[in-house]
């Protein structure tokens, strides 16, 4: 299947479609609002079920295999952030502060990205491994904390302020809902293992493509209306808002590859580097570094790479996975 | 009916300050206070209620006087620079001063 | 299987049986409470799911086999205010906007009781064209839009007034919520068709008929409550509530087997030119109708009409489309 | 702490007019407003919450003792007559006057 | 713009004696009230609303000064003693007196 | 299977799992917290989903053989707060209204205890008689009303106070949210019966489990909030929230084992009489008893009893229904 192909795969799916469907509400002012607590339920439910599926499967393959590729997830987290900050402050003129939230943001990853790829690879009959929602686990918090430190740093804080912050930030980052829902439900996956799996299959994995589908749906929704603020953000981010995650994307299909991952789980570690936090990073940087302007983070994250990265990123990493492949 | 006069405190802005706000008012003393979710919008923009995470709390705290002003002094220093936030007090009539 | 069956095959449905229990919650004055997150959830969920489904029946069946029938549809919802309006003016006494507002509740049609439906064949084991969702499509607003013009012009409206009003009514008409997720998530079904169902359908068809069973639990309660109100809107609004639907769902019948549907079909058919709308048409009459006075159309409506088609309706209905065939 | 008499301006009523009401605002240049949805009962029936199109909003706004006037004037004349509502005013101390 | 002085009654208690504040308040005769679910801590511990049971509920009625009264020494005599509750009054200004 | 064996089996099943990972997110203070919607939704779920089973199985096995366990764990229900209550006035010098709300919880049931034991007998793959909900719903109601009695019998209240309150007691308790719902959905299951089951089964039956571990996990942050309550309630409770359980637990099993019922139903009758209300009774006590201290009667049967008769009871009184039977 070639590129094209790949595209119309993913534009022509319901997830992707409902997508759209909410970003038009949003634009044509329908009053379709999800209540919050179908968000806080709907992203309850998606976390939980990838965690855990994810545990299970490292049950099944053991850490043996899954510590590598894990470990390389976690590095590339980390260190996106140190060239994201000198791109971001040079080229973008941006402050300390706005570049090194920007930087946490994109070495973050964004769940949601990562669950609609693997519902793109079932599509289209790609298996993977199915332990990859542990890079997810993994590369979540490292590159906020990193995000953190360079603002801090670049600012030259004392470092007491410095430590309180950072102390900050890891609680965000290590305790948050999301993470905490990923790595706990990943823990109970382990534990359970396929025996556990057997009871509560047509829960956690028999819907979980419709539920994302009406995820994705709300998140149209919630994308659209931030729309209006792309003029707020300048040329310069909107460019960097595709750019990044390209450029991420094909730096996370390698490494996968060298990490000896099928080409499944290549355009996995590819698009969790691609994509970028909009919601454990946002509340982490709000906390640590408040002189850091949101509009710009969030609309980058939110308005510009994540529906970039659900509509065509993620096709076009995994054609850049089985291109590398041959 | 006998009634004593006290302070309401409100204070309105990003659910992020939830927790700092509660450790604000451990910190002051105050006997209690009262909290729900709101949406809004202000000088920081539109914060509508659709995720947790970018909606606003509203919080309102009975106080005495004294401790209304040190409520302000912390939320004009710590949290007006950080956190797109209102405040403003009101006079009310209680029963039972001493729960205040 | 004669009318007798046809109802007690009804009234024995757990869908039925939960929408009872409901109506008993509120008459016994039980706490059961549905939290309104809930119920907005069920909705987006039942409408999406049904929205969907029909839309992969469409890109299925072609558009070829859909447009007629779906263009009776619609012209039966345009035309129902027409002869509903006159009737309750002159012989329900009742005011201009009262009579106009209740003319395009019972042109426009109840989602909830097509669902129903669709479920009660599926129960009786009667296929019909599953793409009939597109007449529900095409049949909520229009009967809106006339009701809102007949109370306008009856009341000698000037021209630019009636226009704003006119302009609100569509808004509200083509944007609400429930319009456009059925709309959106028809066009989504269109789209990604059959291919796309595979994914989803674990999540939008398997579970469908017990999460409607639940919301018409929860529709009960809401109707229950309202029951009380029956005493403010008199004799002839009990009448009308109970007569209209029967004389329209025969018609809507008649004109099914007309246009070529199946029974099951004719008998949807029915089933939505039987309905009264009580969610879109009060939320348009009020902002278009102020003078209207709401606990008229929503008693008639939510505590009359609806409860009836739910219990009686529809399988008369069915009985109607099943002699009519032969 | 230096605050600054405004005047706050509750409004509830039924959740149909929640657009309008944020228009409202907007046109007499309101720098805010805060909203949340309730329940409540008057003069035009009770407003349960489990419907959200039935339900009721509370929409707070801070604003100059001028405006307020404005406001009350224009939900008396456009407001009152189609939904079921009611306002009122009350006294508040605000910080940073500059933001209402 | 003619206002008219009335009392604002707001009452923060446990969700459970909702029921009895409802019947209290139609005993004394109150034209209407909101009710929304709130959070908060006090005297009786932190009150979480995560479990609706065990979560509160923020009454507001708008009354004449002596029915504000009378229902404040109903308060006092039947409720304060059983549940999680406060209760205050506050000066406001409404249109449409009749109403209230 | 021996007691190890058993308990191994519910230690490391997803369910209790996610409990535990709930307890930890309220110890370790992470802002996990659930909406209160999803927690009603999951209970009214819950609630209805065994209610129906329950009534379904009842129709099929025929009143005949369901009321005589009924009656028995009826009279169960009736008369432990008969002897706990003096237990807990003489043993642990606790108040008249103290002791009395305390035995009303421990006469009465909890739903999701139960539902976490048929759920425990599906993984050890034991069967057991699914109509076992009947017992359910009428255990959930006599002993908070005898609770109330031996409060203001104990009181020596006049006889019309205490008409009332046991009235309000009993307006609670038979039309409170969970006994409503549960009896409702029971005569649904009863009326519509295996014919009905056959339409929502995919709702209401298979993702059951699932459903169960992610409101366990919500249910592990509630009792994991009132950990700290326990310095309150002194060492008395303490014990007595683990003894109580035990011993009331046997003499279910053996009850159980009288009135002829398998291994796994007699297993259910020992749950369901070692387990204590936390929603229904504390509802009815605040209102009916408002002298007793909420925090004594909630700590103990959420924060102690609950979460032994989760990770340990069930195993327990199953070993114990086992070891009976040979
Ligand atoms: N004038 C106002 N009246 C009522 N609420 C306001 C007003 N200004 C701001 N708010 C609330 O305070 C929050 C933060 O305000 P701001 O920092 O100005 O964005 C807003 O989201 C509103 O909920
Ligand atoms: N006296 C009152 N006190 C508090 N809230 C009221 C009062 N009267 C009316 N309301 C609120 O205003 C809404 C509309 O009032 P009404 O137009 O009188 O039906 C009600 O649903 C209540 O939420
Ligand atoms: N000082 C206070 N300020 C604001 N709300 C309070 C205060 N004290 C108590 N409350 C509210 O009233 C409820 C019951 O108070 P209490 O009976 O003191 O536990 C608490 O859960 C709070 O919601
Ligand atoms: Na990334
Ligand atoms: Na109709
Ligand atoms: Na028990």
């Amino acid at each position: 299947m070639d590129l094209f192909d790949a595209l119309r795969a993913n534009l022509l799916s319901p997830v992707v479609l409902f997508f759209v469907m909410g970003i038009l509400a949003a634009v044509l002012k329908s009053d379709l609002k999800f209540p919050e607590a179908l968000y806080v339920t709907l992203t309850i439910y998606l976390l939980t079920a990838i965690g855990f599926k994810g545990g299970v499967a490292v049950s099944e393959a053991g850490l043996g295999q899954v510590w590598l590729p894990s470990l390389a997830a976690m590095l590339l987290g980390t260190v996106i952030p140190l060239w994201t900050y000198p791109v971001l402050r040079v080229l973008g003129r941006l402050s300390v502060p706005n570049a090194a939230a920007l930087a946490g943001h994109y070495g973050s990853v964004s769940a949601v990205t990562f669950i609609a790829a693997t519902n793109y690879l079932k599509g289209v009959g790609q298996p993977y491994e199915s332990y990859a929602a542990a890079f997810l686990a993994v590369m979540e918090s490292p590159a906020i904390i990193v995000g953190v430190l360079l603002g801090k740093l670049g600012a030259g804080d004392r470092s007491d302020a410095l430590g309180s912050s950072v102390r900050t930030a890891l609680h965000e980052a290590l305790l948050g809902r999301s993470v905490f829902l990923l790595v706990g439900a990943l823990a109970v996956g382990v534990l359970s293992g396929q025996r556990g799996m057997a009871g509560v299959e047509a829960f956690f994995v028999t819907p979980f493509q419709g539920v994302l589908a009406l995820f994705l749906l709300e998140m149209g929704t919630v994308a659209g209306r931030r729309l209006g603020d792309l003029r707020k953000v300048g040329p310069f981010l909107l460019a960097f808002g595709i750019l990044a995650p390209l450029v991420h994307g094909f730096l996370g299909v390698a490494l996968g590859h060298a990490a000896g991952l099928s080409p499944g789980g290549a355009t996995l570690l590819g698009v969790l580097s691609a994509s970028a936090s909009y919601i454990a990073a946002p509340a982490a940087m709000r906390l640590s570094l408040p002189d850091a302007n949101p509009t710009l983070y969030l609309t980058s994250s939110l308005a510009i790479t994540f529906p970039f990265n659900i509509t065509v990123g993620i096709p076009i990493y995994y054609a850049a996975a089985r291109w590398w492949q041959v | 009916m006998q009634t004593h006069p006290m302070k309401q405190v409100t204070i309105i802005g990003e659910a992020l300050a939830r927790e700092h706000l509660k450790k604000l008012l451990r910190e002051v003393g105050a006997h209690g206070y009262t909290l729900f979710e709101v949406e809004g919008a202000g000088a920081q923009g539109e914060r509508s209620g659709d995720i947790q995470e970018f909606g606003n709390v509203q919080v309102e705290v009975i106080v005495q006087p004294g401790m209304a002003t040190e409520i302000l002094e912390r939320l004009q220093r710590d949290f007006f620079p950080r956190f797109a936030m209102i405040a403003f007090t009101s006079d009310i009539e209680v029963l039972r001063r001493e729960k205040f």
